[in-house]
């Protein structure tokens, strides 16, 4: 029964309805707690009982590398979910309210990036992608308030277009080939008729949303900002995981035999979303209009990786954005701690924090190095490979012009560094109090960032994964 | 007595080790015994000298009467590439016995004369300190077996002088005498390392060939004939060697490059009377003379030292009567000795050897009695406490022995009979006329009558006549420590002129040396100097300056133009600051700060600008964003569609 | 009416529904269009599978699954709308701008 | 952990031991502790090494010689191995950096604000550039390369002075823009050895076992020397090193000015001209003109400055300038004179800026105009200016002169491959520079130390403390013994530059 993590999730979720539900505030400080608890069974039987199985019919196959693609989720909800306790404290001004809906919409979002890691049909693919973004739609208008609701509806606005595009896409690819389950579909999209390159630009529309590349990403910024931090931080880190997965799924699994003359595309694609959201991210002064801008520019990172076809170009990708979910939370959970305490969100409001948490300043500083690519970080061996990818498939205008953003991108990184460590604290500012459950998490962050890329075994291993997996 | 060839090395050794000893440890204890120990260490090396000169001369002369030049002692300094590798060592010849003997004997007497002179002086320890610096790297230079030791040396020499010259650093005008010396002998080195540079090169291909041991850059191999051919069939060697005299005209301050010997003035006069009288700026001569089998191969080289050695004589000569400053008469008159020197050597050739062996001989001498003027000069300011000439007078009676010395040196100097002087200049004038050179024959006994006229100038205004002002009256003998040196000087200038030099250094040719060959010579130089005396005792000598005055006020234009040395030192100012500093170094140092770190500081500009551009994209309105999207994929179709083919 | 007529049509609803999506200035227009495109696409489906893969039933099943997204999709665009209109007093998506640059 | 692996980490381990001290006095103390068991290891592997290398012949070979190595795997199927190793030019290099940063160290004895962070950034920077100097994979080379460049902001942005955010922010974003020339050059170099040898692997070695096409090399060589040239201060993107050094404190710019340009030189030798010699032969002639430039450019922009560190950074330029040309004249000489310059450079640099520091420690200011007669107040500082600028200027009987010498009849000399002509003219002018560097030695040191003294209240200022004078002193005795006796630095050297020059031909 290798589904049994995802039925966990959901039955979890159902679980911290109830409670909620029936002890009211009573439950209050115990509904975080039993979410973590599913969260780690679902991890648990992940691990220990993977097997490469077929189930509904072949609608439903989980094999190693669907391991590290549905760990990737669980640890980055995970991590969300240890910094609820953050946002929920009496004392913040903008606090977390219904905390239950909060925790299951959230676990309804997780069930569905782990049934889009290893859904075999287009209904499968089409249903839980949707069921991964609606939800968040509903989490980015979390808090009441004007921005929140405007960054919501904009979100649902794009949202749903791009959700228009991509099933009419699908419906193409159902005409073309007459079959919905994807391993009967790739042999028979062999040559390149209208159809089916209308079919695959309609797919890019939907995919481009949910990855946020160039065209697609205007929604981020405004749903980014809009949303409450905590959100913010999933929907940067899980929710754009979820983005490359089926970006993953389709464009090797359905577009197998264009991937490679698409690779023009694909470079142009990258340098325009590397570039505009690195050039944007320079003067923006909102943290988590920052984030947001930082986020679109990385993938512009990630997508290089499309521009080879091999099993090391895509472990080369996974990697990456394993390593970009384990850093960006760690920047974020930094963030969400100043943002919850302070209420302010502007870089400056950072200033002088290495004067007064020295060790919370310091998590933040390496995790904006991880993102900029800086040795000896996890991000700078991740980029490593990504950029090898592009030069291997003769692409060094690209290799440069990635280099340079990824300086533009240390340029503004490093804004938030000089508030940190040049500019003395504003008067009256008192340090940040942790949660021991906030310590727990930025440890097992900062371990992560650092060990992701000095051990080999992680990029090795998805490695071999991913080549099984392409095979397959 | 042979192993004394062997301890050669020990002659620059002890100054060194003084120098170590003084600089890091003893001056900061007791400064008297600096001094004495310094003075020491340059005795042991002057007496280490004194037994080479004896023992190597004491060795029977080859076939040809030339002695043997050897390398007693030597270690790998630099090892540049296979062929190409540097020693540094001792190498005993005449010219380099002769020139160690000389400046250990001159250095000694320094010494001791400063430990009287320097009494009561902030930096005693410090000035001994550099003394032996520069008395070390000055043997150094001289005992050099090749030329890039002799660079080496050359070097530490200039620096060694910019030290001393700026002695007294609180004196604005001594810092930037002593920058000045620096900067112009850099310059000069600047064209002897490109020299060294250019022979180097045109060199090694034929060493390579040749399998001679020995290496490129060491004086035996450039010396011996067979390697002379080769070199010169490359016709590079005309512009190595032009450049080596670049170099040498540097030091020894020839015309175009003489303009810091004056300023050089600024030093102690001990260090005038070592450094800038008898030693450094010979240097240029000796190394010239080092290098002469290669230099008469070139004879057009040849012709253009002597003809500028013969100006810078004459130059020097004629600027030296209307100086007030008793140093800078000093100076002026070492420029023109040294110009004699030069345009002696310029005549020689291998087979005329007679201006080769009568330019070292005036070498000798000349250390002599200018080292015993700058001296008794020193006496004289140290007593009344003033460069100036025209303070002096009537000191004859109130310093008898400083007079007396003084007097032996400036008839010496002047060429008269018994003294040194009259031996040396005499074998110039002889080689100039048996080289059928007149021109050269007529400028140096006129130059001889100029020197006689501002020697007795200096004398008569400093020792005759009354007391003019307030110090020379007050004015008292020099303390013995100093009178010592000046009297022992005296005797070398009255001795220095019998010595048969002729059978000790010598070169090329042996026959031709002709001691005292024809006489019209010694009478012509005798007479010539008895009138420049004369007319300098009927102007200055009888007490009364109007007429002094008088002579002045008739040729005021050009009076005045000798007087600022042709305004040199304006032309040269000049070009520095006027032209280098203000048309390329600012406009340099402002085109960095603006135009190339400009253009960087543009590039972080521009991204500013782009970004505030682009966030402009981000309307806001949902349904722009919807517009995009659309297009997007309208886009994305096309683009598609065309990566198809 | 054969497979090409059907086609036009869903092409048709779909371009409605795009330019429904863009032009209307109230919100509720907006979620009307959106209905309209994912319709679409569920004609799509059914008729396709109706033509070219008459044997099997995926593209129905899709189809009706379709409808419960668009369904979802809707529901969560008015809830969001309502939060809205009880703040602002009005559905023009033209004033929703605060977040911008 | 091989003895080289301890010479990379020992600075890190110190740096965290810095970090773990409690009281702020006990830091520099564990600081100098750390630094001088590295300098004692250093020694140790230095005549371990020259033990080996005097008995070795190098005349054949044409792959480096490396000594001492450790390899391990890394990312094996990417062929990145953790792969060390010591070669002569490496050698010096260590010496080097852990003579500087020992004397940083004690340059920085006075450092008051938030030391712990201070000498913990310094040691880290440190770990990255001994890890360039010993890693011969190049994976690894380029991950310590960017180890070594980061800290420099915080450094120069938290303790540095003036236009400091300014000056930090633009050397860093330099520094990486050069990184990235080098990135898309170590990817060049790996695929293309990839695809023609079906090996595919970072290690130096087997890349240079690759005969790279011409037309390659003709891109490639370039970008990677340039790459290395915006760090070892090339011609038209040196504008961060006077700003840079200007505004950051004096054992961070001792570090930067003294190793981290070097690293532009050591990197532009080990890798563009050992691995592409056809596009070093084709290039050399540019290269040697811009080095040509650079070396009179900024002697001549030296002159006018009135800020001694300005002063100092022109200086580092122009001496920078004469280690890219030597490995431009692509000749014995040329290149061994190049390696030999990087380390006396390195040196004086050092010296100057640790000065600089005390100076400024004393007067609170660097402008030279406001200085003047300081030789009164505190003899010792300007004995050991003298020194340096001496050093700097190429007097004989100092390491500068060594160097200068090799380079200048290197050039002079010239290669097989360029015309002689264009390069002679070259070391005409670039010779012409000695003469340039003593006009503004000894004009800007004659200002501040010589004279009457300008400012009453220097009267009252101390000569140099017990620290100031060992700093100086060492490194003078650097200085010294690399002058008088340069034969075991120049036999170390020889054997790593042979083969460099074996592959030209």
């Amino acid at each position: 029964m290798s589904m049994l993590p995802e039925i966990i999730i959901i039955l979890f979720a159902f679980l911290i309805i109830a409670l909620d539900l029936i002890f009211l505030d009573k439950a209050k400080n115990y509904l975080v707690p039993v979410t973590v608890v599913g969260i780690l069974a679902a991890c648990a039987v992940l691990i220990f009982n993977n097997s490469d199985t077929l189930m509904l019919g072949g609608r439903f196959v989980s094999g190693a590398m669907h391991l590290w693609l549905k760990v990737t989720f669980l640890i980055a909800t995970l991590l969300v979910v240890i910094l609820v306790p953050e946002s929920t404290s009496e004392n913040l001004k903008n606090r977390l309210s219904s905390v239950g809906e909060f925790l299951t919409i959230l676990l309804f979002t997780l069930a569905g990036m782990m049934y889009l890691v290893s859904c075999q049909d287009l209904v499968t693919l089409y249903v839980s992608l949707e069921l991964a973004t609606i939800p968040l739609m509903v989490l980015s208008s979390w808090n009441r308030d004007d921005q929140g609701g405007e960054g919501a509806i904009k979100y649902l606005v794009i949202g749903a277009l791009a959700s228009a595009f991509l099933l009419y896409g699908f419906g193409l690819i159902y005409a073309l080939s007459g079959e919905l389950s994807i391993p009967a579909i790739m042999p028979q999209l062999t040559e390149g008729s209208p159809a089916l390159y209308l079919a695959a630009a309609l797919i890019t529309a939907g995919i481009g949303f949910k990855l946020t590349l160039f065209p697609f990403h205007m929604w981020a910024p405004d749903a980014y900002q809009g949303a409450p931090i905590l959100v913010t931080a999933y929907l940067s880190g899980a929710s754009k995981a979820a983005g490359l997965v089926v970006a993953l799924q389709i464009f090797y699994r359905l577009f197998g035999h264009f991937i490679v003359d698409w690779a023009p595309f694909v470079a142009v694609l990258a340098t325009l979303t590397m570039t505009l959201g690195n050039v944007v991210a320079v003067l923006q002064e909102n943290l988590k209009r920052f984030m947001a801008f930082s986020a679109i520019s990385q993938a512009g990172y990630i997508i290089l990786g499309f521009l080879g076809n091999t099993g090391a170009d895509i472990s080369a990708m996974i990697f990456y954005m394993l390593v970009y979910v384990f850093t960006n939370l760690a920047v974020f959970t930094v963030l969400i701690v100043h943002v919850q305490q302070t209420g302010k969100e502007t870089i400056q409001s950072l200033r002088g924090m290495s004067r007064l948490n020295p060790g919370l300043a310091l998590i933040l500083m390496i995790g904006l190095f991880g993102l900029a690519g800086i040795p000896p970080l996890a991000g700078f061996i991740g980029k490593f490979f990504l950029f090898n990818v592009a030069a291997k498939s003769g692409y060094y205008w690209l290799v440069v012009l990635a280099v340079l953003n990824s300086t533009v991108s240390l340029y503004y990184y490093l804004r938030l560094v000089r508030q940190m460590y040049i500019e003395v604290p504003a008067e009256g500012d008192k340090p940040l109090k942790i949660k021991p459950l906030t310590m727990l998490g930025l440890g097992f962050v900062t371990v992560g960032m650092l060990g992701l890329g000095l051990i080999p075994y992680f990029y090795e291993q998805i490695g071999r994964d991913a080549a099984q997996w392409l095979a397959f | 007595m042979h192993d004394m060839i062997a301890y050669a090395w020990l002659i620059p050794a002890f100054p060194f080790i003084s120098f170590l000893l003084i600089g890091l440890g003893v001056r900061l204890y007791s400064q008297k015994l600096a001094g004495i120990i310094a003075t020491l260490s340059i005795g042991a090396s002057f007496a280490c000298a004194l037994t080479l000169a004896i023992t190597y001369f004491g060795l029977a002369p080859d076939a040809e009467g030339l002695r043997p030049t050897l390398v007693p002692w030597s270690f790998i300094w630099v090892d540049y590439m296979e062929g190409l590798r540097v020693n540094l060592g001792i190498l005993v010849d005449p010219i380099s016995v002769l020139l160690m003997v000389v400046v250990t004997t001159v250095s000694l007497l320094v010494h001791l004369y400063s430990m009287g002179y320097m009494k009561g002086e902030t930096g005693y320890g410090r000035y001994f300190t550099w003394l032996n610096l520069f008395t070390f790297s000055m043997l150094g230079l001289v005992v050099a077996p090749n030329i890039i030791q002799t660079y080496v040396f050359w070097e530490l020499v200039g620096a060694s002088s910019f030290l001393l010259i700026g002695y007294y650093y609180e004196r604005g005008a001594a810092v930037a005498a002593s920058k000045k010396a620096f900067i112009v002998t850099r310059f000069a080195d600047l064209g002897f390392l490109l020299g060294i540079i250019l022979l180097g090169y045109v060199g090694y291909p034929l060493y390579q060939g040749s399998g001679v041991e020995g290496q490129l850059f060491d004086y035996t191999y450039l010396t011996n004939p067979q390697n002379i051919t080769a070199l010169v069939g490359t016709g590079f060697l005309g512009i190595s060697l032009l450049l080596i005299y670049m170099g040498a005209a540097g030091k020894s301050a020839m015309f175009p490059l003489h303009i810091w010997l004056p300023d050089a003035m600024e030093g102690p006069t001990p260090v005038s009377a070592l450094i800038h009288a008898a030693t450094m700026v010979v240097a240029g001569v000796y190394l010239v003379a080092r290098l002469f089998p290669l230099f008469s191969t070139t004879p057009d080289v040849l012709e253009f030292v002597s003809y500028v050695g013969l100006f810078t004589c004459a130059f020097a000569a004629i600027i030296a009567c209307t100086q007030d400053d008793i140093k800078r008469v000093l100076a002026f008159s070492t420029l023109s000795q040294l110009g004699y020197m030069m345009f002696a050597l310029g005549l020689a050739s291998m087979d005329q050897p007679l201006g080769y062996v009568a330019s070292m001989f005036h070498l000798f001498t000349h250390a002599f009695f200018k080292a015993l003027l700058f001296l008794g000069a020193g006496a004289i300011i140290h007593a009344v406490h003033s460069n100036d000439i025209w303070h002096m007078g009537g000191l004859k009676k109130l310093m008898p022995v400083t007079h007396l010395t003084f007097l032996i040196a400036v008839l010496a100097i002047s060429g008269i009979w018994p003294f040194a002087g009259f031996f040396s200049k005499d074998e110039i004038l002889l080689a100039a006329l048996q080289g059928g050179k007149n021109i050269h024959f007529i400028g140096g006994l006129l130059v001889a009558g100029l020197t006689a006229f501002y020697m007795a100038r200096i004398y008569f205004l400093s020792f005759w006549g009354s007391p003019r002002s307030k110090g020379s009256s007050h004015a008292h003998e020099a303390p013995l420590i100093m009178l010592i040196p000046l009297c022992v000087l005296a005797v070398l200038s009255l001795v220095g002129g019998w010595v048969p030099f002729s059978d000790y250094v010598t070169i090329g040719l042996t026959e031709h040396q002709g001691g005292h060959g024809s006489s019209i010579v010694p009478i012509l130089g005798s007479l010539v100097a008895i009138l420049g005396l004369g007319f300098s005792w009927f102007v200055y000598g009888r007490g009364e300056s109007a007429r002094s005055d008088a002579i002045a006020a008739k040729w005021g234009m050009v009076f005045g133009w000798i007087k600022n040395k042709f305004y040199m030192d304006e032309v040269y100012q000049f070009i520095t600051h006027q032209m280098i500093f203000r048309f390329v170094a600012t406009p340099i140092a402002w085109f960095d700060r603006n135009v190339v770190d400009g253009a960087v500081n543009l590039t972080g500009w521009l991204t500013r600008r782009a970004s505030s551009i682009f966030t402009l994209i981000q309307t806001g309105q949902a349904q722009t964003y919807g517009v995009w999207f659309v297009v997007g994929t309208g886009v994305t179709l096309i683009m598609l569609w065309f990566t198809k083919g | 009416m054969n497979l090409y007529h059907f086609i036009i049509f869903s092409l048709f609803l779909f371009s409605v529904g795009i330019y429904g999506v863009l032009t209307r200035r109230s919100a509720v227009g907006i979620l009307i269009a959106i209905e309209l495109m994912l319709n679409a696409g569920a004609i799509n489906l059914a008729v396709f599978n109706r033509y070219l893969a008459p044997d099997k039933v995926d593209g129905q099943i899709m189809a009706l699954f379709v409808m419960a997204v668009a369904a979802a999709e809707v529901l969560v665009g008015m809830a969001i709308l309502i939060m809205l209109f009880r703040r602002k007093k009005s559905v023009d998506i033209g004033q929703l701008d605060i977040l911008r640059h | 952990m091989g003895l080289l692996s301890w010479l990379i980490f020992i600075p890190f381990f110190t740096a965290l031991a810095v970090i773990l001290t409690p009281q702020p006095k006990q830091i520099k103390w564990v600081a100098l502790i750390g630094s001088g068991i590295h300098l004692l290891l250093t020694a140790y592997t230095a005549i371990k090494l020259w033990g080996v290398i005097s008995q070795e012949t190098f005349t054949a070979d044409v792959f480096a010689k490396l000594y001492f190595t450790e390899q391990y795997d890394w990312f094996k199927s990417l062929g990145i191995q953790y792969m060390l190793g010591v070669d002569g030019m490496s050698m010096a290099m260590v010496i080097l950096t852990s003579i500087i940063i020992f004397t940083g160290v004690l340059a920085s004895w006075h450092v008051t604000e938030r030391p712990k962070e201070f000498f913990a950034l310094l040691l880290v920077l440190v770990t990255g550039v001994f890890g360039v100097f010993l890693s011969f994979d190049l994976f690894l080379f380029f991950m310590f390369y960017e180890v070594a460049v980061l800290p420099m902001y915080l450094l120069i942005g938290v303790w540095g002075t003036g236009p400091k955010e300014y000056s930090a922010m633009k050397l860093t974003l330099m520094l990486m823009v050069g990184s990235a020339f080098i990135l898309v050059g170590l990817f060049a170099l790996y695929h293309t050895s990839g695809q023609g040898t079906g090996v595919y692997s970072f290690n130096l070695n087997t890349l240079a076992s690759f005969e790279y096409p011409k037309s390659m090399q003709a891109w490639v060589f370039p970008m990677i020397f340039i790459g290395f040239g915006i760090l070892g201060a090339l011609y038209p993107f040196h504008t961060w090193s006077p700003d840079g050094h200007a505004s950051a404190p004096t054992a961070v710019s001792m570090l930067h000015a003294g190793v981290l340009m070097k690293l532009g030189g050591y990197g532009a030798l080990r890798i563009a001209v050992y691995l592409l010699p056809d596009g070093a032969k084709e290039w050399a002639l540019f290269f040697m003109g811009l080095t040509t430039i650079n070396i009179l450019y900024g002697s001549f922009g030296a002159i006018k400055q009135k800020d001694l560190k300005y002063f100092t950074a022109y200086s580092s330029v122009s001496h920078c300038g004469i280690v890219l040309f030597g490995v431009a004249t692509l000749n014995f000489m040329g290149v061994k004179g190049a390696v030999l310059q990087m380390f006396s450079h390195g040196v004086m640099t050092g010296l100057f800026f640790a000065l600089i520091g005390m100076v400024y420690g004393r007067t609170h200011t660097r402008m030279i105009p406001e200085m003047g007669g300081l030789a009164k107040v505190m003899p010792w500082l300007a004995v050991c200016f003298y020194v340096a600028g001496m050093a700097s200027l190429g007097l004989p009987g100092f390491s500068g002169f060594i160097a200068e010498s090799h380079v200048f009849i290197g050039g002079f000399f010239g290669n097989a491959w360029n015309s002689s002509v264009a390069m002679q003219v070259m070391t005409v002018l670039a010779t012409m520079s000695i003469v340039v560097t003593a006009v503004y030695v000894l004009r800007g040191l004659g200002k501040v130390f010589l004279g009457p003294i300008t400012d009453s209240h220097y009267l009252s200022l101390t000569d140099a403390g017990f620290t100031e004078k060992l700093t100086t002193g060492i490194l003078i005795a650097v200085l010294f013994l690399v002058g008088v006796f340069p034969q075991f630095l120049i036999k170390l050297i020889e054997g790593s530059v042979l083969p460099i020059l074996n592959r030209l031909r």
